[in-house]
Order: C-alpha cells, then structure tokens, then sequence
C-alpha cells in the first residue's frame, strides 16, 4: 500500500494502482484519451500526463501507466504539463480534425487551429490502441490489431479480412475514445441482439440484466450463454465497474436443500402458441402478435414506453430500444384462439380472455385514440364483480366493436393485415384491412409442469393443469399432504381468483406448519411382530423409506430377534409392503386384508 | 466318490474338532433301507455317516430354517450349486448371515438316475463362494433349454392347461410337504395359516387347492431356484416345478433376473426397472 | 374323574353326534373388560333349552357360521336355568367375530361337553376361589353353584386378581361377592395397575394368597388362570395353606376341534382334554406329560 | 359414483340375460377419481363394474384376483395411476411387474388372461374410464361366463 | 387271522359279475385303479377298470369312510334374515370297496374305535354301516411294507367283511366274514363251496421282522423326555403326508368356508405334526418344537393308544416311509427304540 503525494496532498492508494487512480481519489480531474477503466492503460494518447517527482528528479509522466510508486511526489497542473497537453492535442487535431471529441479537449486547452499539417485529414482514429488492447487484453479474442508503421499505420483486422476470430461484441465500438469504429467492419455478424423475454422479444437487453422491474430479488444476473466473459474468458467490465464489488463470475447455480412443512406451487401459466393456427400466420406476420404482446407494447414500462406500434415498423435505437413505429389505426382482436377448441386445441375456456380484451379494446382507445378496434368472439364470458357492467362500458363507449364469429384468416395485403372473418349474428362475411392482429391465445400450464408434478407427486390431468384434492372440497390442496396450489397452474384463473386462492393456500400451509404436534394420517402400515420374517422385502418397495428394524428384547434385554417396523410418521398408506410380505404380516390400517376380503366377498354374490 | 466321501469327512471332522461348526449338515445313508437323506453330524464320531455319492438329490439349505437345527450351533452344510442358490436367497432375505455359515460345496455332474431333469439344464455345477469345495471343476453343457417342459406344456390350448391342472390339483390332500420341504418356504405364518382373514381355504378341495398352488408358486416368484424338491416329496405327483419354471422363465424374461445367483441380489418384486419393465397388455 | 360327571357321559354316550350345533340367541352383551365381553345366550327352540343341563366347569363350542367354532367354559351357574354365559376374549378369528355381535344374533353352541367340578364333593367343605384374568369365568360358575346352595357348603372365600383394576371381569358380581357377610373376598391387581380409587390389594396372585388366612382342614380349592398364576399359586396353597394336591381343581384350556373325543388335537398323553378334563386334580397334572 | 346404465342393445337372446360380474380394484387417485369423474360428468358405462377402492395398485395383492374369481368374478380389472403419476412413487410400477407376471401363472394355468385386466385411468380421464369400462365388460359378455370356479363353487369333495 | 364262517371257490372273471350285480342295485363300487404310476380307490363302472398289479392305493381306504374333507353343516345368511343352517347332505351311500389291502382294513379297527368309543360319530357310523369291504390277499410288496413288523400278514382276513384270496387262473377262494360279507357273497352266482385245496397265489412275502412292540411301549413309557427324540426329529420336516396317508390316522379339523351369503362348516383331515395343530389363539403351543410333535406321533401311535384303547394304531402299510420327502423312516426309528430298549 503505497503512499505518495498528489498535489500536496499525502494519499495512501491500492498496490497496482495508477497515478491516475491516485489523483482521482483526491478528486482530481485528468484528462484521458486512450486509458478505459476495464483496459490495461499503455500511456499511449499521452493526454493524461502530469509531473512526478522522484529520487530528486522530476520528469512527465503519463499518469495513465505509470505506477503509484512509495513517495512519489505528483504534480497535476503545471505549465509544462498543460504545455504537452496542448502540443498533443494539436498533433491529434491536425490528424483527426473532424473527431467531436478531440475538437471539444482542444477547445478545453485553447487549441483553436493546429499548427500542423497531416496528408490523410479527417481520420478519427487517434492510434491509441485501446481498441486493440481491449480486445486482445480484455476480450480475449484479438480480432483488431495494428498494422504498417509511422504513417501507415493502422487499425485492421487481420489480413484486412472479416474474420471468424471475431465474435463481433462491439467493445472497441465501445471503448473507442473517438468513436471511430465500427464493428461490422470487422465482422460481417455481429453479436445478435438478446431478445428482452420479459418484452415478449420486442426490444433486447444486456446479458446482464435485471429480468424485469420488479422482479424480486430486483437484482442483476449473468446470461451466461450470451455473457462474453463466459464464452471467451475475457471481458469482465461489469466486475471492474461495479463499485460494490457485486460480480462474482466463480458463482454457480446451487441446489439448496431446504427442509419445509408445506409447499405452495404456484408455477401460472403461458400462453398456448397460437402458430398452431397456421392461417393466422403467427410467427410469420410480425402484426399479428398476442395479447401478451399487445400487454406488453401498452405497458408503460414496456419496450414501446407504452406506445401501440406496429411491430413490422419498430424502429430501434443503437441501444435496441424501440424508439418509434407507425400507430395501427384498426386493430383486430381475436378470442378464443386455441380455447374451447374440441379437435385441434384446448377444449377448455380459458377464463380470462374476454375481461382483458375489453380491457385491451380500452387502452388501445386511449393510446391511439382515432384508432379502430374490432373483437371478434364467441360468447362473452364476464362473469365476475361487475366483469359485466365492465364490457358494457367497452360496448357502450364503443371502444370496439364486437363482431360474433370466428377468424378463418389473417394475410397480408398491401402493408395491411387483412382479416377474413365471420359476423354469425348477421350471418355475413368480414373482411377488415388491419394494422394489427391481436390474438387471444389459450391459457396452458408453465411447460415443466408434469416433469414438477412427477417431481412432488402430485396429480395433474390431461391439459396438464394440476389437480386439486377435491373441486369443491379442498380446492386448494393436492391429494398429496402438504402440498396446496394456487394460481393458473391448476386452472386458468384471474387475478382476484388466484389473490383468493393463494390466501387460501398460504392459510392452509400455515395452518399446518403452525402446529407443534401434527396429526397424521390414519391410514399407515404396521408389522405384525410376531409373525415377521424379518426378510425385509418389504424394505426397498416402501417410496417413503418408512420401514426400519425394530429390536425385540426379552425382560432381560436379551435381542430375541428383529423385525420390520413402520415409521408411521413417513408412512403414506400405499401398501406395495403389504403386498410384498408373503406371510400377509403387514396390515394397511383402513385397507386391511380383513376389510378387502370381506369387500371381495361381498361384491359377488 | 469313495474319495470325495472321505474328503468329506476329514472336512467334517476337521471342523467338529475345532469347534468351528456345531453340526454337519450332510448326506448320508441312512437306515435299513439305505435311503440318501439327511444327516446331522454333531461330534467328530459322526462323520462316518457323512457319505456322498450321486443320490445327494435333496436340497439340505431347508435344515438352515429348522430352529431345532440352528440350536445346534453354526452350521456347515453341503451343497450342490443349486442349493447353494437357495442359501443365496436366504442370505439376501436376511434369514441366515453368510458368516453363520460353513459351506462345503460339492461339485455335481447331476444327481439320480436316470438324471434329474434340474440336471439337464443346470448351469452351477460348481457352487460358487464355499468355504471347501470338494470335487474336480465340473464342465458340462446343458442337456436341454431350462424351460423345455414349460414350452412343451405351452402348447395345449387353454382349455386343456385347466383339465390338466384341475385334475392334478384335485388330489391335492394339503398336506404341505412342499412347502415344508421348500427352502424359501420359510415364513412363521404361512399365507394359508392366517386365518383372519382366511384367503386360502384350507380344505381338500379344488377351490382351496387352486388357490393354495397357484400362490405358494406365486409367492416363489423371483425366488424359487428350481431345486424341485416340492415335487419330489408331493405324496399325490402334482408337477409344482412345472409352476415354479413358468415363472423362473416369466422372471428371466421380463425382468432378466435368475434368483439366487448372488446374496445381493434385489428380488424382481423389491425393485423396479424404468428401461425393462413395459405397459404391454395394460389398456 | 369326577363322579358327577359319569351320569351325563353316560346319558351321553353312544349318542350319535353329527356337530350340528343348538341355535342360540345373544339375549344380553356386557362388555367385562376392553377385550372381554360376556354373552347371554338363550335356546332358540324351548324345548331344547328346557332339556338342556350341564355341571360347572363343563365347557361348549360356540361357533359363528362363517367363523367357525371356538372352546370356552359355561360361565353361568348350572342352577340358573334357561340359558348360558359365556365370556369371550378377543384373540383369534372366532373370538374376534363374536366381538362384533349384537343382542340378537343367532350363534351355534354344542356341549355340554367334558366333566366338571366336583361340587358334590365339596359339599361341608370350606371352598377357596382362586381366579386370575378371564380364568374367573369357570370360577365363577362354581362360585354361583355354591352360593346359590350356600348352606351347604364350609368357609367360602374368593380370590381373584388382574393385570389392572379395568381388567377385572364380572365388576358387578364382585362387588356383590364383596358385601356378602357369608363369603371372604380377597381382590387384587397387579402392581401398576392400580387406579387412586382402588380399594383392593396391589400385588401378585400368589402372593396375596400367601398372605391370606385360608384354612388348611376340610379345605378344597378351584384354581383358574394363566399358567404362570397357576404355577406359583400351587405352592402357596399346598405348602404355604397345607392343602393337599388332590383337592386343588384346576381346567385346562387346550384347543379342541370336536369336544367329543376324536379330533386328536387336545390330546395330552393318553387323556382326551375334552372328555378326561377339562377338569382335572392338580395331583392328576403332574402324572401328564407336559403338553398343556 | 354414478355409472348410468347403457341400454343394452344385444338383439340376442343369450347375450342379453348374461351379465358378467366385473370386480375392478382401483388405486383411490387416479382410478377412482377417474371413475368418479366419469360420474359427475354423467358419462355412462356398464353397471356390471364393481368397484373396490385401494389406496394405490401397489396394494393389489395377487390373493385379491384370485378370491375375486373363486367368488364369482368373470373378468378382474386392476386400474391405477399411469407410469410415473404414482401418487405415492413407485406403487404402480411394483403393480406393473407383479400383476402381469401374476396374469402370465394364470394363462399357464388355464385360466384365459383376458379375464384379468389391468389399464391405467388418470383422474381426469373420465372418458377413458367409460371406455375401459364399456370395452371390458363387451369382452367379458363376448368370454362368457367364468365357470372354472363357479363349477367348484360348491364343490362338496 | 380269523376264521371265516364260510369259503367260497370263483372263477376267473367273477369280479365282472359282482360288479355289474352292484351297479344293478345302485351299489357305488371302488376299486384300486391305476393312475400314473400309482393306484387310487376310484368309482368304477367296470371291473375291467380295476387295477389287477398293484401294492397298495396310494391314498388309505380310510378316506371311504373318513374322507380327506366333508361338509357337517350348511349354512346361509339371507339379507335381513337371521342365519340359517342344517346338517349337511351326507347320506351314506351303499358302497362296496373291492380290493383294500389287508393293513388298511386292519387299520379301520383304530378309526372305528375312536369314531364310536363314546359319543358316536355318526357321519362315520353311517358310512361304516353302508360299506362292504373286499379285503384281498398281498401277493406283492416292496421294501416300504411291514405288515408283518406290525402283526399282520399279507394275507389277513381281520378287517375285512369278504376276504379275496387270488388264485393263478383268474379265479379266487373267498372267506365270508360276517354278515355283511355274506350278503354280497350272495350275489356271486356261480360260487361253490371250497375244498381246501385250491392252488392260491402265495402270498407276498413282507420282509419285516415282527416288532416287540411290548418292549417299545415300556420304552416309551419312560422315555418321554429323552435325547433320542431331538435326535430323530432334526430330519422331519413336519408335514402332513406321513399323517394323511395314515390309514389309522384320525385327526381332524373343523373349519368353517363361506361367501358372505353362505358355506359350509368342514371337516379336513389334520396332522399333529403342524406347527399350528396345538397352537392356541393365545399363541401358546403346548408343542412348540417338531420333537415334542414327532414324540406324540409315535407315542400316540405305540403308547398312548395303547393305554387308552389296548391297541396300538399302526398296521405297518408303509406309506408313512414311502412318502416321507425327508427320508424318515418309521421301521427304523421302531427299531433304534427297541434296541435302546434291550
């Protein structure tokens, strides 16, 4: 830990540190060209240089490079400092004339005109190198580097050729002091954009990135697959950056084991892929989008900033960030896309589907307030408190108009989506040129949901909804103890539903965990001791790992022999024990032999 | 044989000496009559009743379950492959530890004569992990397919097998030689002794009698090794191997397990096999 | 054995038998203890039942159709016509059945069968009671014999115990036993199984016995129990009271099939349980081969 | 449980007085539930079934089958959970090699397989029930009477 | 042997007549018929189906008049009715029994006194009183036989209400025994008083020495608890087969069998060598090892029997040593008693 003096002022710095570093901790300002914080700095541009003075000598240093030496004495302004600053800029201005920034630095130091002439005018590169150290030093990759000396000198690819070696991050877009580069000339794919998936798609964001706004916890994490750290081993800037130090790049996904006394499943739902419905040319026609979609563009905090654009005219900033598009002024809604659909799809409604596209027809209304929205539907299912009061006002307002039929086909026409439908209740065909398709696909359960259900032994019927113990009963509990659900994952369900019903789950759970003696189930197994083999065959058949050996003693504790016990308190009652004991020395209490037989007996006359 | 018999005996009495055994478990003529049975040798003094000859047909791994013969001490016992099959399963189901135990395993080329049909297609002529082995290496092929008589009895039709086994299971006079003679038999409370409830009616009649067989067979499934010794002592002839290789086939086949060829084996009934086991004939 | 007895063997003998049981009635349940419950039973067919006789200690095989038989001593007194009681611990599958019926329902009795106490012979005697458990049932029998015949007979003096206070069978009799001026009762459970307002003796069969004042002249003894009671109490009453071997009755309770002396299953050397006993001397046990 | 009668519509004579007696033992999550939804959905199936309600078709033990028959049964049906759906792990894949291996001793002893059943029914699967149900009570009139025991029912000697 | 009251000469072919007289009368024949090896008592309706070579059935002809299992009572429980039940069908039917060998027939001595020596079991008596007993002289044995080890012959007419002793051309002598054995001598036409001289088929020569079965009871009679019965015992495997196939062994059980609407109460022939025969609901067994059930086989056999009814219940048929899947040997075991008794 080295300490040395900044103007005047004593300041102890990190090992490794830059005079840089130093006079920055003193909160002093220097001017930097070619230095970045996440690249090792090569005092190249020499903008940054300031007076040092060691063993009695004094000399410029380039503040960037040079090391925080043990009683080094550093000077940040002086004359002859601001003396090489200028002279710099103007050798830089002359080279690079038409550079925003080096314009600025010189009008910074009073460079007005450089006193020098340079054949090749009006370059931006600076030949700091910064680009070539952060992609060879940082990225790891080494896909730009020099080329020719003195006055041909320059920044290339190798061979002046696109090259593989390239990944295309664009960090020497990034770092360049001047602006100067752009990645495609050095690759003719540059990094795909990654699609926002909380955006539907729509806009993109980082590989590190907080998964959307609320997300709790509202903290970063790495993509890993798109992360340029983890595909080249370089990179890290988010690790310099970051003031607190947060990123941990060893840090792996762990399996924790936690001991509970009830699980809740909550897994929701999504949304039934409407591309099943090849005439309506999802997937193919960027204006026809879902209404998660739809949810998604007329969200505030969306990737439109709450603008109803079409998608097929998104316009995107350098960042990704859509920016602009054109308004649809007819937009078409379609319920029932994949619900109540006997043969090919879902035979189930879905459930939610016409509250929230009243509520779509009505904020489409406010964000393109000339536009024209048509719903086309089946039933209107508004069932809930004043969920019907709710659609007469959209009817009313006349915020849509509802159109009772089907959609037999979406295609594109002139730059229109053109909508081929049915009016039943005129009995006439419709066709509607529209901007944009909005299409209300069917709630089906998160995928994974068998595999989680087969994981917690919980049943789940054939749409893949989990099943409840009882529908009226114990509509929040699975047959299995313990485990309760809540939310779409066991039906489509809306939110004052599912609000109701995961408090109702959250009550139960508690209530079960609240208790200091439980009670379990009546119906366990238990061995008759006196009449046990001890083969323990009954053993590796028990899910639950409920038998163990029980030791019977005499009076006088002598062993007189072992034989299998049930641990009632794991014991689930399914009897494959009872089954594998062949002296029938294993009862399933509720399901005793005794009681079976006398069923069978009594079953055929 | 004069040979190995006074092998055997040295064994014997080598180890009645030592005190490492409490009884001799061997064959011996016995009687007037000269019958090959069983032999409890407890003092060196009687080993000379200790022969071996091609009449060892009994499964002697039976004795291990006898209370009255584990009162004797540790037991040495000799076996053919096939028995020591049978002390297999009972290690594996926790009825006797292997370090109880004193093995003596008797090479076999096959007993009786005219050679039992276990013999034709045995495949243990050399009983794996004994203590003593008596007798050369035995390498023979076998005569037959193991489940020659079950394929042969596969040809009748369906109607026929019921004829067939109604009238061999109407004699049955539940007398229990088989299961008492079996050595996997070995339960405190046989199925047919519970009487609460009385699954198997316990008269000498066709309804019990088909009940009782076809669960005694059921319940050696995955366990029964084929020693065939409850056919040899049923005092009415009915042909329980036959049952008994019916499912030893359906095991091997469904499940690729033989019983009794290791101590650690699970039975095909403890356990389950996601890649083996199929959904065939369930609607 | 006991000459009371050859009157009904006579009549009985060379009677055919075809096993078909009387069909009786459950007139009353009372439940004795959690696993004992004593039956009433009354004779479906009158005439049955007025012909019907029988001498303490002789037992009969109640069955329950689907069940089967099961053995158990006539718990009632022979002088109380009309009908029988029986008291039936819960064990196996018959017992286990009877648990299960009603007042009402039908069941199957053969018997009388087997001897029975010499209640003739102990007439001017002082009779002690020795009971343990369920084993007062045939007790209890002699006991009501006696009583009902009370003038007859010399001391009368009833010790019984059980496991715990809740297993003491016949509550109401006891207590009946109890106030009687004419009878000495000696009650008892066994330590541990006494509740706070027990007012009868903590300890052992045995050892209650030991210490009770019992004369030793003219004196004959029914003793019934588990075999464990039965062990330790002999010794009591022969050396500790001076009773004679000969004049200590005991039953033994043997598994029977027929009742009638064929089935072969109570056999204890050459004596037929059911035709020899189960009545028997303690003298005449020691001369058997310990197989009961 | 509601099962609602299927008229029959046999024209033959025969066919129409046999009704077979069907004993289905089925595991309580699955099977039942199914069965029981096949009820409140009001889909009809044969009222020949008779249903014994098990925790799971780990619990069927072989003695069950046969004592069904011994008392009667023309055709046994086991119905559980499908592979992997067990609600207690693994019951019915210890089901799945100890009862067919059972129907197997049963052929070889003469007894036709088909009248031993086994099919897995999810709780959801009403409509399968129905259809097990309808299926296997058609082959069960097709088979006939089971008379191997009945013959033996009151067998004296 | 005991004198016949009248001897008859037959010749070849009279088993053909006296059948066919029977079934003419409804008279149930059972005759030796040859199974696999083996022959049983089966009905005929032939004389021709009749074994002509063979030892002895496989099964006693006890099992004529004590079968292996029979119904007492019927019962049946109507809903709502109280429970119903009546003796069961088991009427005797008139039954002649050609063939029984000499030891079985001995050996219904032992059934027919423990089934009348006090109450009268009168399923049994029934039988006994409708069926007629053939006996026929031994002209084979085989190595398992000791009749004569028992007292008997190979020709003992005791026991038997007609005694057939063969003759080499088909024809037999026939001793009439008794009543019974008169009145189906009667239907033999063509019968002619013998003269003593018939040439007979020679009896079949048994190998076994006559026990001292006397000095085997006084044995036994002080060896109750002794070394030797451990001994004999470790090899028994404690089945019934040595029992059932008894023709003096009785035992039996009485269970009941039913649906939940109705059954049957059964008698089942038992065997004392059960583990479970004396074994009390309690779960105590006064004979808790095979060596005190091995014991009381043969002490019932050769002791107590003897003290009870003054004959011991063994005829030496030899099955017990057929059957015995142990190997266990009963001549054997009769002899190391005697012996330890000398």
């Amino acid at each position: 830990m080295p300490t040395l003096t900044v103007n005047r002022q004593e300041i102890e710095v990190a090992d490794g540190a830059t005079v840089l570093d130093a006079a920055k901790a003193c909160g002093l300002e220097i001017p930097t060209l070619c230095h970045h914080r996440g690249v090792p700095s090569a005092g190249a541009c020499r903008i940054c240089v300031v007076e040092a003075t060691s063993r009695g000598r004094t000399r410029l240093i380039a503040s960037c490079a040079y090391p925080a030496e043990e009683g080094l004495v550093v000077q940040t302004e002086s004359e002859r400092i601001k003396r090489s600053r200028k002279m710099t800029l103007e050798l830089l201005l002359a080279r690079c004339p038409e550079s925003e920034r080096i314009q600025e630095m010189a009008r910074e130091l009073g460079v007005d005109t450089p006193r020098f002439k340079t054949e090749n005018r009006n370059q931006k590169c600076i030949m700091c190198g910064l680009c070539v150290r952060v992609c060879n030093q940082v990225i790891g990759v080494g896909a730009v580097c020099f080329s020719g000396r003195g006055q041909t000198r320059e920044v290339v690819t190798p061979y002046k050729e696109l090259s593989d070696v390239c990944i295309g991050c664009g960090a020497c877009a990034v770092v360049c002091p001047t602006g100067c580069i752009d990645p495609a000339e050095f690759r003719d794919k540059l990094l795909e954009r990654i699609p926002n998936e909380f955006n539907c798609g729509f806009d993109s964001r980082r590989s590190i990135y907080v998964p959307f706004p609320q997300a709790v916890p509202n903290k970063p994490v790495i993509d890993r697959e798109n992360c340029i750290h983890f595909r080249t081993g370089g990179c890290g800037a988010c690790a310099q950056i970051c003031p607190a130090g947060a990123i941990d790049y060893e840090a792996e996904d762990e399996f924790t084991e936690e001991k509970v006394g009830a699980i809740v499943v909550t897994t929701g739902y999504q949304l039934y892929n409407p591309a099943a419905y090849e005439e309506y040319g999802y997937g193919r026609y960027p204006d026809v989008v879902t209404s998660l979609e739809f949810e998604r563009m007329v969200s505030a905090s969306g990737p439109t900033g709450g603008n109803v654009y079409r998608p097929s005219t998104f316009e995107y900033d350098d960042d990704g960030k859509i920016v602009g598009g054109e308004k649809p002024m007819v937009c078409v809604f379609v319920k029932c896309v994949g619900s109540r659909e006997e043969v090919k799809h879902k035979p189930y409604c879905s459930n939610i589907c016409c509250m929230y596209t009243a509520k779509h027809t009505m904020l489409y209304e406010h964000k393109v307030h000339d536009g024209q929205a048509f719903v086309f539907y089946m039933d209107v299912r508004a069932p809930g408190k004043n969920y019907e009061q709710f659609v007469r006002r959209v009817a009313k307002e006349k915020t849509a108009t509802y159109i009772r039929g089907r959609v037999a086909k979406i295609f594109p026409r002139n730059g229109k989506m053109v909508v081929w439908g049915a009016d039943t209740l005129s009995g006439n065909q419709v066709e509607i040129d529209a901007d944009l398709v909005v299409l209300a696909a069917a709630v089906v359960p998160s995928s994974g949901a068998v595999d989680l259900a087969q994981k917690l032994r919980i049943g789940y019927d054939e749409h893949e909804f989990f099943n409840e113990a009882h529908p009226k009963l114990r509509p929040v509990e699975t047959n299995t103890a313990g485990i309760f659900l809540a939310g779409a994952c066991q039906a489509p369900r809306d939110i004052p539903e599912t609000v109701a019903q995961a408090s109702g789950a959250a009550a139960k759970a508690l209530g079960l965990v609240v208790r200091d003696e439980y009670e379990r189930e009546p119906i366990v197994a238990c061995v008759d001791e006196n009449t046990c083999n001890a083969c323990f065959n009954c053993e590796p058949v028990c899910a639950y790992g409920a038998i163990g050996e029980k030791e019977i003693r005499d009076r006088k504790g002598n062993l007189v022999k072992i034989v299998a016990e049930v641990n009632p308190g794991l014991c689930q009652g399914c009897g494959a024990c009872a089954v594998t004991c062949r002296s029938n020395s294993i009862e399933v209490e509720g399901f005793t032999d005794a009681e079976l037989y006398a069923e069978i007996d009594a079953l055929v006359p | 044989m004069q040979d190995l018999t006074q092998l055997l005996r040295e064994t014997a009495e080598d180890l009645l000496k030592r005190k490492a055994v409490g009884v001799v478990i061997g064959y011996g003529h016995t009687g007037s009559r000269g019958d090959m049975t069983a032999v409890f040798a407890r003092t060196p003094q009687q080993v000379s009743q200790l022969a071996l000859d091609g009449e060892c047909y009994r499964n002697l791994a039976v004795y291990l379950n006898k209370p009255e013969v584990r009162k004797l001490g540790r037991c040495a016992i000799v076996v053919k492959g096939c028995d020591r099959r049978a002390i297999n399963v009972l290690i594996r189901e926790n009825q006797i530890a292997r370090e109880d135990l004193h093995i003596i395993g008797i090479t076999c080329e096959g007993v009786g004569d005219p050679k039992m049909q276990k013999c034709r297609f045995c495949t243990v002529h050399n009983p794996p992990d004994c203590d003593t082995v008596l007798g050369d290496p035995v390498d023979i092929e076998p005569e037959e397919g193991e489940f020659a008589a079950v394929e042969a009895f596969e040809t009748k039709d369906i109607d026929a097998r019921w004829n067939f086994w109604k009238e061999k299971l109407k004699d049955c006079i539940r007398c229990y030689a088989c299961r008492q003679v079996c050595p996997l038999c070995y339960c405190k409370q046989c199925v047919v002794e519970k009487n609460i409830p009385q699954w198997v009616e316990t008269s000498s009649h066709l309804r019990g009698n088909v009940m009782w067989n076809v669960m005694r067979a059921f319940h050696l499934t995955g366990r029964c090794i084929g020693c065939g010794e409850c056919e040899r002592v049923c005092p009415v002839g009915i042909p329980l191997g036959l049952l008994n290789q019916k499912l030893i086939q359906q095991v091997k086949d469904k499940f690729e397990f033989t019983s009794g060829m290791s101590a650690d084996e699970k039975g095909p009934f403890s356990t389950f096999d996601l890649g083996l086991d199929t959904d065939d004939g369930i609607l | 054995m006991c000459t009371c007895n050859t009157a009904t063997a006579a009549e009985d003998a060379l009677m055919d038998v075809d096993y078909v049981p009387y069909r009786m009635r459950i007139d009353k349940v009372t439940a004795e203890t959690p696993d004992v419950k004593t039956f009433k039973l009354v004779f479906e067919n009158e005439e049955q039942g007025e012909a019907f006789t029988f001498k303490a200690g002789q037992f009969g095989l109640y069955s329950i159709f689907g069940y089967g038989e099961a053995t158990f001593c006539v718990a009632s007194s022979p002088t109380r016509k009309g009908y029988i009681e029986c008291s039936i611990k819960c064990a196996g599958r018959v017992t286990q059945a009877f648990h299960q019926l009603n007042e009402g329902d039908i069941v199957g009795f053969r018997g009388p069968y087997g001897n029975c106490f010499p209640v003739e012979e102990m007439k001017g005697k002082n009779v002690v009671f020795v009971g343990g458990g369920i084993g007062l049932a045939p007790v209890r029998s002699v006991i009501w014999n006696v009583l009902d015949r009370r003038e007859e007979f010399g001391d009368i003096t009833i010790c019984y115990g059980a496991r715990t206070v809740a297993d003491l069978v016949y509550k109401d009799e006891l207590k009946q036993w109890d106030a009687r001026d004419d009878v000495k009762t000696i009650f008892t459970v066994d330590p541990g199984g006494e509740t706070p307002d027990w007012t009868g003796q903590v300890g052992f069969v045995p050892t209650v016995l030991g210490e009770a004042d019992i004369p030793a002249e003219n004196t004959v003894c029914v003793l019934c129990g588990p075999p464990i009671m039965i062990k330790f109490s002999l010794p009591v009453l022969t050396a500790t009271h001076g009773l004679s071997k000969e004049n200590v009755f005991t039953t033994l309770e043997n598994r029977m099939k027929c009742g009638i002396g064929k089935c072969g299953r109570c056999n204890v050397g050459n004596l037929y349980v059911c035709k020899d006993g189960p009545v028997f001397r303690c003298s005449q046990l020691e001369e058997l081969p310990p197989e009961f | 449980m509601e099962a609602i009668q299927t008229t029959s519509t046999a024209d033959d004579d025969e066919q129409t007085t046999f009704e077979p007696r069907i004993v289905a033992f089925l595991c309580n999550w699955c099977s039942y539930a199914g069965a029981d939804l096949a009820g409140t959905s009001r889909l009809g199936y044969p009222p020949n079934i008779r249903i014994v309600k098990l925790p799971c078709t780990g619990r069927v033990d072989p003695l069950f089958i046969l004592k069904a028959f011994e008392r009667g049964a023309d055709m046994v049906l086991v119905s559980g959970c499908h592979p992997g759906d067990c609600h207690y792990t693994s019951g019915n894949y210890h089901a799945r090699r100890k009862l067919p291996t059972f129907r197997s001793l049963l052929e070889f002893m003469g007894i036709d397989p088909r009248r031993f059943q086994m099919s897995w029914v999810s709780a959801a699967q009403g409509g399968k029930w129905s259809q097990v149900v309808a299926d296997i009570t058609a082959l069960a009139t097709e088979l006939g009477p089971f008379e191997y025991f009945e013959r033996i029912r009151d067998n004296r000697n | 042997m005991t004198d016949p009251r009248e001897k008859l000469v037959v010749g070849a072919g009279w088993q053909e007549k006296l059948v066919d007289a029977l079934h003419g009368d409804n008279v149930r024949v059972l005759a030796p018929v040859l199974t696999e090896g083996t022959a049983e008592f089966r009905e005929i309706s032939a004389a021709a189906e009749m074994a002509t070579e063979w030892i002895n059935t496989r099964t006693p002809v006890k099992a004529v008049l004590f079968p292996r299992t029979e119904a007492l009572v019927e019962f049946e429980r109507r809903p709502g009715e109280d429970v119903q039940f009546t003796a069961a069908d088991n009427e005797a039917v008139p039954t002649v029994v050609l063939g029984a060998r000499p030891c079985d027939l001995n050996a219904l001595d032992v059934l027919d006194t423990v089934f009348n020596w006090d109450y009268r079991d009168k399923l049994y008596a029934e039988r006994r009183a409708a069926t007629t007993f053939v006996g026929v002289a031994c002209t084979r044995s085989d190595e398992a036989c000791f009749c004569t080890g028992m007292g008997g012959r190979a020709d003992d007419n005791e026991g038997s209400d007609l005694f057939v002793r063969p003759m080499p051309d088909g024809g037999a002598v026939l001793e009439v025994m008794n009543e019974r054995g008169a009145a189906l001598a009667k239907r033999l036409d063509g019968a002619a008083p013998a003269v003593g001289t018939e040439e007979l088929v020679p009896p079949a020569q048994v190998g076994a020495g006559p026990f001292d079965t006397e000095k085997v009871k006084e044995w036994l009679d002080t060896h109750f608890d002794d070394d030797f019965w451990t001994d004999m015992s470790l090899k028994c495997l404690g089945c019934g087969a040595c029992s059932y196939l008894c023709p003096t062994c009785h035992c039996f059980d009485i269970v009941d069998e039913s649906d939940w609407r109705k059954g049957q109460r059964r008698r089942n022939w038992d065997c004392c060598s059960f583990a479970q025969f004396t074994k009390h609901a309690s779960g105590h067994n006064p004979r808790p090892e095979q060596h005190s059930r091995c014991r009381n086989r043969i002490m019932h056999k050769f002791k107590y029997f003897i003290d009870r009814f003054g004959r011991k219940a063994c005829v030496g048929c030899g099955r017990c040593i057929r059957v015995c899947g142990a190997g266990q040997d009963l001549v054997d075991i009769l002899a190391e008693i005697t012996t330890a008794a000398s």
